[in-house]
């Protein structure tokens, strides 16, 4: 079930440059039902922003009823975010979506992140683990100044980490790993900008996949019809999906990027 | 809530509270956190003859106090509206709105024509102003005459009443109203969005893939009970107003500018259960204001007596 | 700074910041925050020919991101302006754009003829878009051919380039746009305040005095954009643009919409230091885009290329 | 001169009923002339509220470089001020406007404040006081609970309260007071609400009096003709005086209310 709560902020960190981890207390978390989820986040109580802004749920933790959140401040509200102290609450709408689907079998699974992509595959990551998959991860960020959790992601697995200036790891885009080290998988999982999707799509083509997409969002519930996007065996027809509630994670090869 | 209960042409409302159209889908959605009985009526999402999937994305942008969208008029269409989605909401209680669009005359009137048979359709409102469409749309939006007649035409086939929704994107809204009015309309619906545009810092380019789109939100109060003001004086057709509506004080606004009943639009997308919520904090309001009932502040800014939904039911 | 002067006509600007008419008065206040002369040029308050007081107050009503003024054209006449305002105002090295108001035909041109003689007006502002008053104004900027003749007539007494200040409250920008171009304006500023209103919850009566007022500030900047996005591509002459602009980043907006200077209006009642901030907030802001002139960004989100103000002046 | 400062909450009490008193540390606070000048206050850093709240200063302390406002909780901006807590920063700019004139002769002044008018009263009090002046105060107020700074007028000198409701002092208004007090001055001071400033321009016919206006404001220094008001010598004229920037203070008779 979605529900609309202000939740308690446990601590707000900033983790990198211009990236912040947030973690919040709630019974929301109780309603979570897969990694990939995301939450509609209401900054400041006004109409300054105005509309709410989609963030995906890096992690949670059912016991502590606790979620985290990592964010890359950027535009006005996300900056306006990082001001929240802790003990102070955050008006959070969710859980939204339909999350990646981490079916039992034990197989070996590869996760791809690009960006402010990874969070959320921190949180599939564990819990493939937990269901007894083996995982490999690759992560691409700017460079290493914006790039965090590459420890935590080593704990679960193999981590290849690439940056586009080399700073840390090898230098390049995560198809750049990809074609070097050839990792084997059953499975990938990614989440990241468009173009790397895309790029992904061609270069794993064949391969079983999930991939997590971005969108403009409005209501962020299925109402509005901001967020569509064609299908692949439809790319001009009136059929289509939301990425705010058929998605944010589809089957690789779904939807027309 | 006695207080709350309007009889407008062809809507029996338990209150004059009411999602807007394109922000409530078919409530599908919305009938997650409430029942959607609660609600005075359901304006749904435009139909079209045809489904229609709408424009290319990015649909929607923020501004100042504001948001921009160009959805595009995605629908079902026709049939899968009558199919699907309005026997879906016939489980409810409560009056649907169907908003009729279209990009030539014979659309408009193919869609009113089956629409207004379905047995929970109670009336329609004819969208002549979205501002999203390339075809059609906007003249029907701006020439009074031509306006009058797509209304004269849509009537003739309409089993119920008729709503018209006013663009606010006019030189003089009052002759809209009036040529409407004069084209056999029931009632008015306003306003539909202000015609805006937002552009990219690092592109430079229009953050909307449509480049342009409908401006609504709390921005755009001040322009809607404007004209709601200046057209409640001048016509005598029950107006139900719309335009950044987020509270009751703001729908106590919108009976004083002259409106018979209101509808909310982009608030549901910050607050799902903006809707039940003003519903529930109008009565004390009303008390606090010391009135018996909300329809005796219709009409309240230019002097306007008691219930202004009498001569017009 | 040489990436923000610019040349338009009549128009020697250091830089393409200046103060929108009836936010400054006539400088005098915010000289006291800095030196006028580091502004690219300033729009004087409205000039009638007779003294007016304008309308009874309250004049300002705030709405959520903006305000809704009536003013009423308040100011000392044209001969308090020649006398008084203008000689001050020649202790700085600053253009001066002179507002020209009226509510008749002859009461512009009188206004235009005397004024435009003055030695620091190197334009005019020619205000056909005033929502405040109630005789004229709104047909000289609601009706193409009136706003032409009014153009054509004014043109033939100035002695300085001609600016025509449109009026958003219109069903078709790019018409009035086109008219006043074909009448001899040498160029366009927009966009005056959206007509708005705001009603008191307690008494439900208009806030302001004369019941409507002009909607300004954050809240109207889309609307603005577009239609600086639109009439920017249709006519041939520079556009100074304006309408809830505060920062650097709502300025470079402006220019990729097709603006080629702009003005501050309601933002210096926030931050009486807003146009001088602005101006030194420009260049690092330039550099970091990767430009060396502020007019390459002219029209950016319509692919125009290079510097727009070459071919007007 | 008039500055724009980021001034330090020294303090932000509630003194009464939706009342609040808010001090103030700064620079600006060197640059008041007089009693009765107000600051343009600035609630929140984004476009909600828009405009700045124009608030009397209700009294200040050179040597601390400190200032008091004393304000109701009443619409959007200053309920949204009520948050502001110690040690944090209010944008304020000021002083503006032209306070009360306090000549050096000893002579007696009578104080006539109503509800949220009756804070500049109370700088301009001490004022008088410490240049020798005797003072008596005439306080309205709506009830008991919304009612302030009666024993710190007292200090200064004789003080009467009316309430509307009598839940304080005498029943009724300011007037009221007089009519049955009769109390003997040679100048008076009024700021409240304008119908009791008319009250008193009527019932003081005669007397050598200063009142401070309200006017809805837009830049609060004279330069948009937001704030303007009719001369009584030149009722339907277009000569005019701004509140803002001529005022809030004029003398008695001066201004058509
Ligand atoms: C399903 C989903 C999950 C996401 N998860 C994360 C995450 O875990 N961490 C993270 O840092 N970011 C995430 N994003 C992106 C995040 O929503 C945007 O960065 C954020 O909305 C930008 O808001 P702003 O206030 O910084 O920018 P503004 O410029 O103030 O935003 C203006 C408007 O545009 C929208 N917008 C701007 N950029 C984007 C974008 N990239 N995607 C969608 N809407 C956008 C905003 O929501 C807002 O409505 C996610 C987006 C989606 C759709
Ligand atoms: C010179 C002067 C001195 C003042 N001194 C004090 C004081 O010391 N203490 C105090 O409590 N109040 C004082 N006021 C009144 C105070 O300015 C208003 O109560 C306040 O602006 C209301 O803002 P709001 O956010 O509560 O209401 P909102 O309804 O949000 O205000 C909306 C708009 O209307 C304006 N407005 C509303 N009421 C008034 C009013 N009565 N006068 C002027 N503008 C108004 C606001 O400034 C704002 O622009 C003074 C007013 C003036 C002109
Ligand atoms: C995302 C979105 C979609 C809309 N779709 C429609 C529509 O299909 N038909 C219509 O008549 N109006 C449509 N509107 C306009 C609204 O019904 C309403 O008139 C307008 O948004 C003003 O109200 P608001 O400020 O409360 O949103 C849409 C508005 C939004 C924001
Ligand atoms: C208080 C006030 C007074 C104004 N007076 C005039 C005027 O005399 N002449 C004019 O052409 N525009 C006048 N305007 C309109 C502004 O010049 C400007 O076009 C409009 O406010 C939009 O810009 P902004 O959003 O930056 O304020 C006035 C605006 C305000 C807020
Ligand atoms: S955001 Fe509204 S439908 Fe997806
Ligand atoms: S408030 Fe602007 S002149 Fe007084």
């Amino acid at each position: 079930m979605i529900v609309n709560e202000n939740m308690v902020v446990l601590s707000h960190e900033r983790i990198a440059e211009n990236i912040y981890e947030l973690v919040l207390q709630g019974n929301l978390v109780d309603e979570i039902k897969a990694p990939g989820q995301f939450v509609h986040v209401k900054v400041g109580t006004g109409i300054d922003p105005l509309l709410r802004r989609p963030i995906s749920i890096a992690s949670h933790d059912p016991e502590q009823h606790t979620m985290t959140l990592i964010y890359r401040a950027e535009g006005k509200g996300t900056r306006l975010l990082t001001l929240v102290d802790r003990s102070e609450r955050v008006d959070v709408l969710g859980p939204l979506g339909n999350g990646f689907s981490v079916e039992g079998q034990r197989k070996t699974a590869l996760l791809i992140g690009g960006g402010i992509g990874v969070p959320p595959l921190y949180g599939l990551s564990r819990k493939l683990v937990e269901n007894g998959w083996a995982v490999k991860h690759i992560l691409g960020f700017q460079n290493e100044s914006v790039s965090f959790y590459e420890d935590k992601f080593g704990e679960l697995g193999l981590t290849y980490v690439a940056t586009v200036d080399g700073s840390l790891g090898s230098e390049g885009f995560v198809t750049d790993v990809i074609s070097e080290e050839k990792p084997d998988f059953d499975v990938f999982y990614s989440c990241g900008p468009t173009p790397m999707l895309k790029a992904l799509e061609r270069q794993l083509e064949g391969k079983r996949g999930f991939i997590s997409l971005e969108e403009r969002m409005g209501c962020g519930i299925g109402a509005c019809f901001a967020c569509v996007c064609h299908k692949q065996d439809d790319p001009e027809g009136s059929s289509y999906v939301k990425v705010c509630s058929d998605g944010p994670v589809f089957p690789v090869g779904a939807v027309l990027l | 809530m006695k207080s709350l209960q309007i009889e407008l042409p062809g809507l029996s409302l338990k209150n004059p509270v009411m999602p807007a159209s394109g922000c409530f889908g078919f409530g599908r959605e919305y009938s997650q956190f409430y029942d959607l009985s609660e609600l005075g009526a359901i304006m749904i999402k435009a139909t079209t003859e045809e489904a229609r999937f709408g424009n290319p994305t990015p649909r929607v942008a923020e501004t100042n106090g504001g948001m921009l969208n160009a959805i595009g008029l995605q629908n079902p269409g026709l049939t899968g509206v009558m199919e699907n989605e309005l026997p879906w909401l016939s489980q409810f209680d409560v009056p649907i709105i169907a908003n009729v669009a279209g990009s030539q005359v014979e659309d408009y009137v193919e869609v009113a024509r089956v629409i207004s048979s379905a047995e929970n359709v109670t009336a329609l409102e004819l969208n002549i102003s979205c501002p999203n469409v390339k075809t059609g749309g906007i003249a029907f939006g701006t020439i009074p005459e031509v306006a009058k007649e797509l209304t004269e035409k849509v009537k003739e086939v309409s089993q119920v009443p008729l709503y018209v929704k006013l663009s606010p994107n006019v030189s003089n809204i009052v002759d809209m109203a009036k040529a409407v009015e004069a084209g056999g309309a029931d009632g008015l619906t306003m306003i539909n969005t202000l015609l805006g545009m937002r552009l990219d810092m690092k592109t430079g380019k229009p953050v909307l893939a449509n480049k342009t789109g409908g401006l609504s939100g709390p921005a755009i109060k001040p322009v809607a009970i404007r004209m709601i003001y200046e057209v409640s004086q001048q016509v005598d057709l029950p107006i139900i107003g719309m335009g950044g509506i987020q509270s009751a004080e703001d729908v106590i606004e919108y009976f004083y500018a002259g409106a018979s009943a209101i509808a909310v639009g982009t608030a549901n997308f910050v607050d799902p259960f903006v809707c039940q919520r003003i519903i529930n904090e109008l009565p004390p309001l009303l008390e606090e204001l010391g009135v018996e009932h909300i329809s005796q502040l219709t009409g309240r800014s230019w002097g306007k007596h008691e219930s202004s939904t009498v001569h017009s039911t």
